[in-house]
């Protein structure tokens, strides 16, 4: 069994080496940094903040949600009169904006391929960095000028669109949507550069020896999301452009009142947002592909059949998103070419799951914290896909579009999906970047704690979308009351789940045993450094001659016959 | 926006250590660095198309939703200064071409005189710009409800108010288009002064000249840009 | 009592009334109603099968090869074209059943047979206006529909988009500022049921709802004869106070003690001065009553100046005009 | 495995050293260019004027995308270079064009495929005398008046 061996002198002199945390000290030495693993910490601290605000309001609004009338929004003073309740609407429209600007834009487009990719990717191309280590940090710095200017708009503007920004009602506001799509508009910006340089950076900087066939899947998860990052942003930036022209010289391409159409808005911005939940799922699926490999100690079923549904995925993403806009008026021509099509995208996605299930089959399942997440990430995630086919379906979509059976699938999808994924990722990756382990105890519970809250808050949401409850709804009838009230209690428990795993996840970082180079047994290269690896990541070049899937366990003769 | 693309492209400069002085630690051989820097350029490249692509996009959508207003609207259009704008702008594309040809063939003389006509051409591109776009703010020819702004009936925002769809649509298309081209000329006339200076410092030779093709395809792309932007805005009957 | 608007206090229970609605959908109001729950029964079944063997599969094969010891053996396959080949084409015939099922019952919904009721819906900011132009009928918020006769919606929204959605009759579509859009259904089944607005449309997007009424054949002939939602007739004394409700009651009110919504309450402001931004102060008198409407932008009270109030020039004619500065002149104790 | 000692991969086979092998066109042929693109950009004023009507559309396209094949072959030298950048930047043509085909698909099919529908809708209108297309509903009878585009007076 070949494995990977890192040619050049003994292991034994590479203890004095200093760690990429220890190895340069100061304020300074890290805002000035072009070491991957430097920026790939400060993004996953950057997201996880945004993803904590935007959390905390989910929670607030849910609160709200838990009777029929608006009362928790409305302040003390004016409670019981209309101008009371009307200001508490307004307080709950920007609420359910803020987070899902927050949420959308700021954390889970940039999570995982900026934190986690960033960290990862040169490691397991046994490169020393990134192409261009300098663009990196430009995008760390336009992603956070980027957020900055998010927050000021919203926090002091009455930015209350919802994080889709449909015209005419976003361009006959004033002040606060300018500001909201200039953030945006740098946000974009800090998600292209990610992108050009991980398509580079997979492209030309693999170790010796790597062939397309032998990179592991996170990487094809990766460069799938880098492609189209490169491919949709743009197009994402552009619209802003237009509607930012829009409001402040009142051009009318999308304002009906100055001759634009409205729907084409809507052609423009899920042009780019149907690519970019494409690129909020795809490094997920790269995350389980190498959970469910690593932990259970079999080569991944259907290697090509994963890598090659990445890229399609990547590809047909493009050709998707009219499913958005079923009833906004869209010709029924174009829906029912949408519908088809989208249905084109679903085979790939079904195949991984197949995939990543038949994984298991003989195998040797350690049930750690990472395995776990991967376990709950299949049922949450199957979940998510399976109710995209209800939307897909053309007369279906007529009853969900826009109510809450829409909210629950894309959040089973997100927060089931790439959420689940990015919390199993960094259990998984934890002992590598921190050099300690976690409590695998206190992460078994707070898997569970998450799992539960998860279903409790988001299934309920599908039987009040069915029965008929819209979106963005600060009030609603009476009848529906029951299903908010479980679905804000499952949020309570989410929420103390998702705090529970932060602090044994930091309280590991200086309290955790020391880990060794390779805990969980993994065989793709970034298991062969130290861990927390050393600046340059790898003493000498390492050399690949086999599939990173090639563990010592799997014993070529065990065939199907006997065990 | 512009710095990113400077560091982009030409990220490479200042190598150390025994290799060549120019090759970045992170890369090991110089033709892995040119072959990662050209793909990064034309990675970015194709961001730059679709970003042009969504304002083709709205042009074309302009047009099918209210041809005969495009095509009068056009009229105030003076397609012989876009003639020689378009003329320009490809003269400057072979001389950068050349540009690029001389530093292949190190001969660096040549290689700054073909950098100070692209330089000079750039400029003389956005001169011509500036006098189409003070006749057009003379004229009152502006995008949205700065139109025709002597025609306003006093009192109100806007021009004749219901008035939708009509010339002001067509210009607020012509100024983003041409606006967001000169930007990124300008941008391109920011890069070209850079490599002047770093080319007399005679940093560039044929082992090395990847910020040169860089910026050279850069300006190509530029090129590309107006050679189809031209004909709709311009000329279309 | 919350100001949840027309919808809670007129519109009964939607549970109560809606008998036969299942654990998943309300209840079926709608011929199109049967060609969307037939789909969703069977995408749900096969989703439960499907769910079920996977999660099946998945807690066999974790609790059967769970690693007992370090060095427990694994298995080398790693790939089986047969398996892999039966669970792309799978997947790929059932969704095109899906596809075409679905594709079917949606372009019923665009098809409009001849003797379809003609309803005009529009659509407003946090207000519904149903206009019967064969019957001279108008309501606010209310549709009246005879059962078992298809009927049209014409729907136009004179502000930002809107959505009408009718979720007993699964019915829905979004209502376009820039151009009219609709849909056909025939409504099967007597009964009340609520319908919604369903695209964000600003402050008050959740009250911005209202009753289907769907009658027998004669009880809706016994409604036309009816005094309910007359047409808007100039005559009529109500006529200023129904346009009022009609285009302003979103934004302000009119009563005695009514605050502000999203606009100054209008309540005894007549011939009284106010604060003008970047201006002198006013006097409300009809003039400036009839240009904050027609012009809005031109005098703004100092503390509203975000709100952007929509130009009504263009929209109502002078009658209507009149009608409603004469209503506001009437806001006094 | 060999074990030699090369790294970079362009497509596969190891980079090869810069210096060598890069191709570097005659000057002959620069000018050649130059001189087709002048030409053309005279041909397509010339087109512009000859006044085609609706074809001067695709005419214009056809040029410019003639001279875009010569600058971006010639001058951004494609023709001579690895493949795949040439495919990059074919792939972004492709998804430029799907970005403007499917969104033509649905502006273009509006009434398709209730034709009879959009027309009745039309007529419906004609009593209200205000057409559909994207005017200011509801202007309804005599106050109104009729809602025109009329010509900017200076603008000539």
């Amino acid at each position: 069994m070949a494995t990977t061996t890192v040619e050049g002198h003994g292991h034994d002199d590479h203890h004095d080496e200093k760690s990429f945390w220890t190895a340069k000290r100061g304020l300074w030495s890290w805002l000035s940094t072009v070491d991957h693993k430097r920026i790939g910490i400060m993004y996953l601290v950057g997201t996880m903040a945004a993803f904590g605000v935007a959390g905390v309001l989910a929670v607030l609004f849910r609160i709200e949600l838990m009777t029929p009338e608006i009362d928790f929004f409305v302040d003390g003073a004016l409670a019981g009169t209309a101008e009371g309740w009307a200001a508490g609407k307004e307080l709950y429209n920007k609420m359910f904006t803020l987070h899902g600007a927050l949420m959308v834009f700021v954390f889970i487009v940039p999570a995982v391929p900026a934190a986690l990719g960033n960290f990862f990717l040169p490691l397991m191309l046994g490169a020393k960095d990134v192409a261009f280590p300098r663009l990196n940090l430009a995008s760390l710095y336009i992603w956070i000028t980027g957020t900055v200017i998010l927050l000021f708009a919203i926090l002091m503007g009455q930015l209350d669109t919802g994080w889709t920004f449909y015209t005419p009602y976003s361009s006959s506001g004033t002040g606060p949507v300018i500001l909201a799509t200039v953030g945006i508009f740098v946000l974009g910006f800090s998600s292209i550069l990610t992108g050009v340089n991980f398509v580079v950076t997979v492209h030309k900087m693999r170790a010796p020896g790597m062939t397309w066939n032998r990179m592991p899947l996170f990487i094809w998860a990766l460069y799938a999301t880098a492609v189209i990052q490169v491919l949709a942003t743009p197009v994402l930036a552009i619209t802003l452009m237009l509607l930012l022209v829009e409001s402040l010289f009142k051009i009318g391409i999308f304002n009906p009142e100055y001759g634009g159409d409205p729907v084409l808005f809507q052609h423009f911005f899920w042009f780019y947002s149907h690519p970019a939940v494409y690129i909020m799922i795809l490094p997920g699926f790269g995350i389980v592909s190498e959970l469910i490999a690593v932990h259970s100690k079999k080569h991944i079923f259907g290697y090509k059949a994963i890598a090659l549904s990445s890229v399609s995925i990547a590809i047909i993403s493009f050709l998707v998103w009219g499913h958005h806009m079923f009833v906004s008026g869209q010709s029924e021509f174009a829906s029912a070419l949408f519908s088809f099509l989208t249905f084109a995208v679903a085979v790939p996605t079904a195949i991984k799951v197949f995939s990543w299930v038949a994984t298991l089959y003989k195998g040797s399942i350690s049930w750690n914290t990472p395995m776990m997440y991967g376990l709950i990430f299949l049922f949450t995630f199957t979940i998510g896909g399976l109710t995209g086919v209800f939307l897909g379906a053309l007369s279906v979509d007529v009853h969900f579009h826009d109510s809450y059976f829409v909210v629950a699938h894309f959040h089973y999808v997100m927060m089931g999906g790439t959420v689940i994924a990015l919390l199993g990722g960094l259990h998984h990756w934890w002992p590598k970047m921190f050099g300690r382990m976690y409590n695998e105890k206190a992460g078994l519970v707070g898997a569970f704690i998450v799992f539960v809250g998860f279903n409790l808050t988001f299934f309920s949401q599908f039987m009040l979308g069915s029965q008929g409850m819209p979106r963005r709804y600060a009030e609603y009838l009476p009848e529906f009351q029951s299903y908010h009230v479980a679905s804000s209690i499952g949020s309570f428990i989410l929420a103390v789940g998702l705090f529970w795993t932060l602090f044994y996840l930091v309280h590991a970082i200086f309290k955790g045993k020391k880990a060794g180079p390779n805990p969980w047994g993994g065989v793709s290269l970034e298991w062969a450094t130290a861990s927390p690896p050393i600046e340059h990541n790898f003493h000498d070049t390492p050399h690949v001659d086999a599939s990173p899937y090639n563990f010592p366990e799997i014993d070529p003769d065990m065939v199907e016959g006997h065990h | 926006m512009s710095t990113t693309v400077e560091s982009q492209s030409h990220a490479h400069g200042d190598g150390h250590h025994d290799h060549p002085e120019y090759l970045q630690h992170h890369f090991d051989n110089p033709a892995q660095q040119e072959s990662a820097a050209k793909l990064g350029m034309w990675v970015f490249l194709a961001t730059e198309i679709l970003m042009f692509s969504g304002l083709f996009l709205a042009y074309f959508i302009v047009r099918s939703q209210y041809p005969e207003m495009v095509l009068s609207a056009h009229e105030q259009l003076d397609w012989k200064l876009g003639s020689v704008n378009t003329v320009v702008l490809i003269f400057s594309s072979l001389t950068m071409a050349l540009a690029v040809r001389a530093v292949q063939l190190n001969n660096r003389k040549q290689a700054s005189l073909m950098l100070i006509i692209t330089i000079l051409c750039a400029c003389a591109f956005m001169v011509i710009k500036y006098i189409e776009y003070s006749s057009k703010i003379e004229h009152g020819l502006l995008p949205g409800i700065a139109y025709a702004e002597h025609t306003i009936v006093e009192g109100t925002h806007y021009a004749q108010e219901g008035w939708w769809g009509g010339p002001q649509l067509f210009f607020g298309i012509y100024f983003m288009m041409t606006g967001l081209h000169g930007l990124h000329v300008v941008i391109g006339i920011g890069l070209l002064v850079w490599l002047l200076v770093k080319n007399n410092r005679g940093r560039f030779s044929s082992e090395y000249f990847t910020p040169v093709e860089n910026v050279g395809l850069y300006w190509h792309l530029v090129d590309l840009i107006w050679i189809f932007l031209f004909p709709l805005l311009y000329l279309v009957k | 009592m919350s100001a949840l608007g027309s919808l809670l206090t007129s519109a009964p229970i939607l549970v109560a009334d809606g008998s036969g609605g299942g654990f998943w959908m309300p209840p079926q109001a709608s011929d199109f109603a049967v060609g969307v729950d037939g789909l969703f029964d069977f995408i749900l079944y096969c989703s439960i099968f499907f769910f079920v063997l996977l999660m099946g599969l998945t807690v066999y094969f974790a609790v059967k090869y769970k690693k007992k010891d370090d060095n427990q053996r694994t298995s080398p396959i790693h790939h089986s074209f047969k398996l892999e080949f039966l669970w792309s084409a799978i997947p790929t015939v059932l969704m095109v059943i899906v596809f075409a099922w679905g594709f079917r019952d949606f372009t019923a919904l665009s098809q409009t047979p001849p003797d379809a009721l003609d309803v005009r819906i529009l659509g407003q900011k946090w207000s519904w206006t149903i206009q019967y132009p064969t019957l001279n009928k108008e309501c606010a918020n209310k549709l009246v529909l005879p059962v078992d006769r298809p009927f049209t919606t014409t729907m136009s929204s004179s502000d930002v988009i809107h959505s009408f959605w009718i979720p007993a009759m699964r019915a829905k579509r979004d209502v376009l500022p820039s151009r009219y859009t609709g849909f056909t259904v025939t409504p099967t089944r007597v009964g009340t049921y609520p319908f919604f607005c369903t695209e964000f449309c600003g402050q008050q997007h959740s009250n911005m709802g209202g009753t289907v009424q769907v009658l027998s054949q004669d009880d809706f002939a016994k409604w036309v004869a009816s005094k309910d939602c007359p047409g808007l007739d100039p005559e009529s004394p109500d006529y200023g106070p129904r346009l009022f409700k009609k285009f302003c009651a979103s934004c302000h009110t009119d009563t005695k003690d009514g605050g502000r919504l999203v606009g100054p309450t209008l309540w005894g402001k007549h011939n009284t001065m106010e604060k003008i931004v970047g201006g002198p102060d006013a006097l409300i008198d009809d003039n400036y009553i009839r240009e904050s409407i027609l012009y809005p932008e031109k005098q703004i009270v100092v503390g509203y100046e975000g709100e952007n109030m929509p130009a009504f020039r263009g929209r109502l004619d002078d009658l209507q005009l009149n009608a409603i500065v004469d209503y506001i002149k009437t806001l006094k104790d | 495995m060999s074990h030699e000692y090369v790294k970079g991969y362009v497509k596969g086979q190891p980079a090869k050293p810069a210096h060598e092998g890069h191709h570097v066109m005659p000057l002959k042929t620069y000018l050649a260019v130059f001189g087709a693109l002048m030409v053309l950009t005279v041909v397509t004023v010339l087109v512009s004027q000859a006044g085609l009507g609706s074809a001067s559309l695709a005419v214009a396209m056809l040029v410019a995308l003639i001279k875009a094949g010569f600058v971006v072959g010639y001058f951004m030298h494609l023709k001579y270079d690895v493949r795949f950048y040439s495919f990059v930047f074919f792939s972004t043509i492709l998804f430029v064009g799907i970005f403007f085909l499917m969104t033509f698909a649905d502006i273009n099919t509006r009434d398709a495929m209730s034709a009879e529908w959009g027309n009745k809708r039309m007529k419906l209108d004609a009593q209200a005398n205000v057409p559909p297309k994207p005017k200011k509903i509801e202007a309804r009878s005599s106050g109104a008046g009729e809602i025109k585009a009329p010509e900017p007076a200076g603008a000539k």
